[in-house]
């Protein structure tokens, strides 16, 4: 639920609520299941790596691009991975221009703590000299239209953007100077750890929800699988949740993710 | 300090004697371009425009309420643009957020459109307008306006017309239309250019780089005769939304 | 370039086999922990705490009139919260002002708060939190919402009931609770967590590092144990205002 | 015209239409003619080049600064400019105090289009040391009394605040320290690329504008002329023109460039 | 990395066992001064003071309407100014925006001059000055406050008398009055000073550097005399607006 | 007096100005008495130095902390002291988030012209490498409770810090490299400037003033003594002053030094 508030009328709001209490939703879906997820073919960017993701009417750009820089200090043998997301002021309207605002920063920290918590890159494998040269990778998320439920959107997106990704291979001199080669190399993923949103509505919990559940809905958790069936990462965002129902859904979650990680191996 | 993994090359030969370019069109010649209207779901009109490499999302809320309140128009609506390049939109990464030059065809994508809009219609409301480059192939501003013409049609404002337009420029003694991203940077001049079409008359129109007053009638000829081209795929894409309409000049226009 | 005078060092053992940890507790060992309410003058309501190494101050204002007043809600209270980090709060000196893990801080804060208040009693109005640390020393977002819970009582904000928060988390095979620096630097998984007391059901609840099955269910219970014995000291707290409540667990909770 | 819409009053606006049509204009001038242009004598800045110049009752300072910097890496064999321009808003009660807005950044655009399109600086002889060391030239240009036509007004006083700066020598030694020597030498300009700026009422164009020519205007229009009477930049600001008469506004401007260029030359 | 092409230079000697100053004056000896009335065309009111090298514009606008409104006092007027300096007004550039001193000058510039304004004459308006360094040298806020006075006058403001200002200091054991380049930067006390003229009561001080008992007391009577010949000069300027008004001292005041 | 003004009823504003005439004071205080000052013992942050100091119900911390960097390139043998106050919102309902505004940085900038007019620190003694390698000093002030009179808390407070502030010492290997040591030194003040704020009501000065003190005063002003009793920085802020009362405030300043000294010297 992001910005000013978007106004569902009660109406709706009772019908939807009206619909979970007897595990159904607006769209005809389950209670557990995802909208139809789409990755458009084409070259839509510049980066190394990029994915076009719809999940249902939520569309996604994620872009991956590289360059080379110095390590922070504190990680002198680790390349650096930079995430940002940017919610459009086309994609929804209660998204306005500005810089990252608490709900851009939110859902960029979310993708960015599952892919970390699960060490899905070998940040290591980013080093050109160590504690001198290594390469930046920069995870850009766009959101161009916004039906809810933009972390599982952007993580999938993420996930293949960075696994398609080639970038330059560079090599160092004897004189110190960067060479930038012809010859690409692959940031190959160890892990895939999917992300799964959740909206409670009473007692009920509704995988995937579109804007309107998100609205309407009593508390939302996103929480990531990796691929031991370990939660690597849990964002509770509004409401709150019994244990029980936090555990219900992680197995829930857990038992999704052969299905969502099929659908991006296929794609990467 | 963070380098980019990418180093510009300026080709030797930007134009032959025979006046072939380095993607080889000849001076009249258009890159292929691909138009689609109502993309997106959540804006109250969209257009997608590929053209060469560039792919560039235009998208139009409102009428809708002004926020903040004291920039109302009391006697019509106030129409507000928005150019803006996505981080991944260029070889080296570009940071996000405003820079000058977005600032600037914001301004002269504004201008390029108001012209067209019947903005004493909607008094007392905004109509917003979103240009997203996601990647960039020299003449974005005009792909831009372009794409942001046809997503105000898709949205229903009430207009004068349709805006097309197109860069024609200069590249030595040739005047020629579309410049690729090579004639762009190393080119001798560049001249975007839009119209209003009803009335053929310039709304946007901004040169950089000289041009002899023979050159620079060429030029506005040129311009001229590409941006008919444009606008009559536009009319096609805005008749079919959601199909993809296709096209290029191969040759001469 | 501004380099610190600080280098941080990883222990050679994080956890030994009998689970004995770096700064010789147990796995369900607390840092002690002493409470202060009412400790300013100019709050609506305020609360100090030192847990371990931390020393956190925080601070109610409200209900008090919304600025600007486009943020008024018209059918309950706007809730806002604040975490801020102060310069000398940590190792290396930190820039004053909002980095983009203090903004999400203060969303995960304001989340965890907003469940306990009773917003609908006060429309129009806003409720403001503010977190400030002084000194960081590990799990200073839940050491900050316990303080900020105990503003908002002292403050005479109308609550469900009181928030308790305590991060819990793995090291290797342990579960532990209130993790200390080194865990929180070098362990396998973070658990910050909070309650509403009243029925036991989550306000605030992040993981940072994985967790099988059997593990989460064993952290979140005892996330749940140690939120029941800090809940224990803040009422004890709210009881006696201006005095200093002290206490840990030596041993096991 | 710029910021919060100046109100003129609609007698003024039908005035001033009802003489554009009768080609006359409020100040009895012509349609093609400059307001008066002077250039203020004194030493007003601390810049290494400076012109205070009053075109009617605009007034502009431009200072121009010289620092010592690196090259961007792109151009190591060239200097580097930087054009700012700063609305005052002691210039104008439509002149809010902040950052660069859109209007003060066209302007400073179309000013240091103007500049380098017709190359008028000789960008390599700013060169000390190649790919290390360059001057960099600050352009800054102040608006401190708004009466319209700032574009025309900026650029020259520009183009005389740069041929006049008078830039100490610098020399690296052999240890790769930097000397300011004594010594001066003088930025000279290759080219005079004067910008003219019309607004269209009906069918007239007129140049030069006052303030409440701009805002009663149809369209606005600026086009540079360099030394070869070729049009060398262009920005076409608010409403519309044919094409007929950009030409005809390019021809205007061609015809008026030398009694332009001859002013500018008597003070530098 | 930008490097200035300026060097600054400690002269040997500040000044001489006779009171002879780096640039020949004597203590009690102001630089030349030069002021202008009503410069600009636009603004209510303004003054252009040329003193020793500093090039000061101030202008006036107002009574007007506030933006934003939520400023307004509705029993007098809003005081607002903005001490700012040009890029081109220091031997190395300066970048354009306020800083943390152009901050504190413009609040320090403003409480110079509210005591003087009828601001209850004008309830629910703002009063706006803008004080504009184009090149300094030592002095630019007391030069400031004169012309902005000018300015406010211009501006047909209702006062209760003119603000004149100077600065004093200290070099060694001289008590010296309009410190030069040279005594500001390596002097050892310096005191802008400014006083409504009316009743002679200091509206602006600050002292920078220490002064014995006698010396402060010396200090505050050289700046009131300064300050009476700067009056002089002020109100023989307004008289005449357009022309202008020179002025220096040459041996003692 | 800051930011939005606070409203204090008229009543108390005449109460307080009635007694004021009558050299009495609302908290029974004499005119030029201070509060109680108190020192709270404990460590409250990680800085090199630190004191949390409450005088009457105004409580504020001001932390210490050293970094090392390069000089300033016109002061190659002095190191950095850099000087920030924030007047947090929990402070006062007057205070609001956000960058530093018109007050703190007036207030930040009065303690730190008090310490720099007295010499107070041996800034050559900061140098670690002339030219190249100096330690800098943050002095953080942080207001945490607000009733009145910030700039002689903070300005106690500061020097208590940097009194206290023991930082590690620093070598430079042959190889250029900076080694941080176990052994630390100490930070010692050469002068104890200390400030003092008046207010004036009427023709009264009042020393040390409350809120409602400051808010229904006519004028205001801070000036510190040093050592030797020399008046070395003052701030006039709101208001005016006869010449006379601004030497009275002096001498009041004056004789009240060696009470705030004494304190201030029994906890450093």
């Amino acid at each position: 639920m992001f910005g000013p508030e978007l106004i569902t009328h009660n109406l709706l709001r009772d019908y939807i609520r009206e619909l979970a209490s007897q595990d159904q939703r607006i769209d005809g879906r389950s209670l557990h299941e995802f909208r139809p997820i789409e990755i458009k073919e084409g070259t839509f960017t510049k980066a190394e790596g990029e994915a076009w993701l719809k999940l249902g009417n939520t569309q996604v750009l994620v872009g991956v691009k590289a360059d080379v820089g110095e390590p922070f200090s504190d990680t002198p043998n680790k390349g650096v991975l930079v995430s940002n997301a940017e919610l459009l002021p086309l994609a929804s309207p209660a998204f306005e221009p500005g810089p990252p605002n608490e709900n851009s920063i939110e859902v960029a920290r979310v993708v960015d703590r599952a892919i970390r918590s699960a060490d899905a890159i070998d940040m290591s494998s980013l080093v050109i000299t160590e504690g001198k040269l290594v390469y930046m990778i920069f995870l850009d998320m766009y959101v161009l239209d916004y039906d809810g439920n933009l972390e599982d959107a952007l993580t999938m997106a993420s996930l293949i953007a960075l696994a398609r990704a080639e970038i330059s291979e560079v090599e160092v001199n004897d004189e110190g100077e960067m060479i930038i080669k012809e010859s690409k190399w692959k940031l190959r993923l160890k892990d895939i750890p999917v992300n799964f949103t959740f909206v409670k509505i009473e007692d009920k919990l509704l995988l995937d929800p579109v804007l309107e559940e998100e609205q309407v809905s009593d508390a939302a958790i996103t929480l990531a699988i990796d691929k031991e069936g370990r939660v690597c990462s849990i964002q509770k965002k509004h409401g709150m949740f019994t244990m029980e129902e936090i555990i219900k859904a992680a197995n829930i979650a857990r038992s999704k993710w052969p299905q969502i990680t099929d659908k991006i191996m296929r794609v990467i | 300090m963070v380098m980019p993994l990418y180093i510009e090359k300026k080709p030797e030969v930007l134009i032959t004697e025979e006046g072939i370019r380095t993607d080889g069109r000849k001076p009249r010649e258009l890159r292929p371009i691909r138009m689609t209207v109502g993309v997106l779901d959540k804006a109250d009109g969209s257009a997608f425009i590929e053209w060469g490499g560039n792919r560039i999302l235009a998208a139009v809320f409102g009428p809708r309420e002004v926020h903040p309140k004291h920039m109302i128009l009391p006697d019509k609506a106030l129409v507000r643009a928005r150019y803006n390049m996505a981080p991944f939109s260029t070889p080296e990464r570009k940071r996000p957020g405003p820079d000058r030059r977005s600032v600037e065809l914001s301004k002269v994508i504004r201008e390029a459109l108001k012209p067209a809009i019947f903005a004493e219609n909607y008094p007392g409301s905004v109509i917003d307008i979103f240009v997203e480059v996601l990647r960039s192939d020299a003449g974005t501003r005009v792909a831009g306006v372009n794409a942001a013409s046809m997503a105000l049609a898709n949205a229903g404002i009430s207009m004068r017309g349709l805006v097309a337009a197109c860069a024609v420029g200069r590249v030595e003694n040739f005047v020629i239309c579309d410049l690729n991203h090579d004639e762009d940077m190393w080119g001798n001049a560049d001249m975007p250019m839009a119209m209003l079409m009803e009335s053929e008359e310039v709304t946007l129109l901004q040169i950089d780089g000289p041009m002899t007053e023979s050159q620079f009638k060429e030029a506005l000829e040129l311009g001229r005769d590409s941006i008919r081209f444009l606008y009559e795929m536009q009319k096609e894409a805005l008749k079919r939304p959601y199909q993809v309409i296709e096209r290029s000049v191969k040759g001469d226009l």
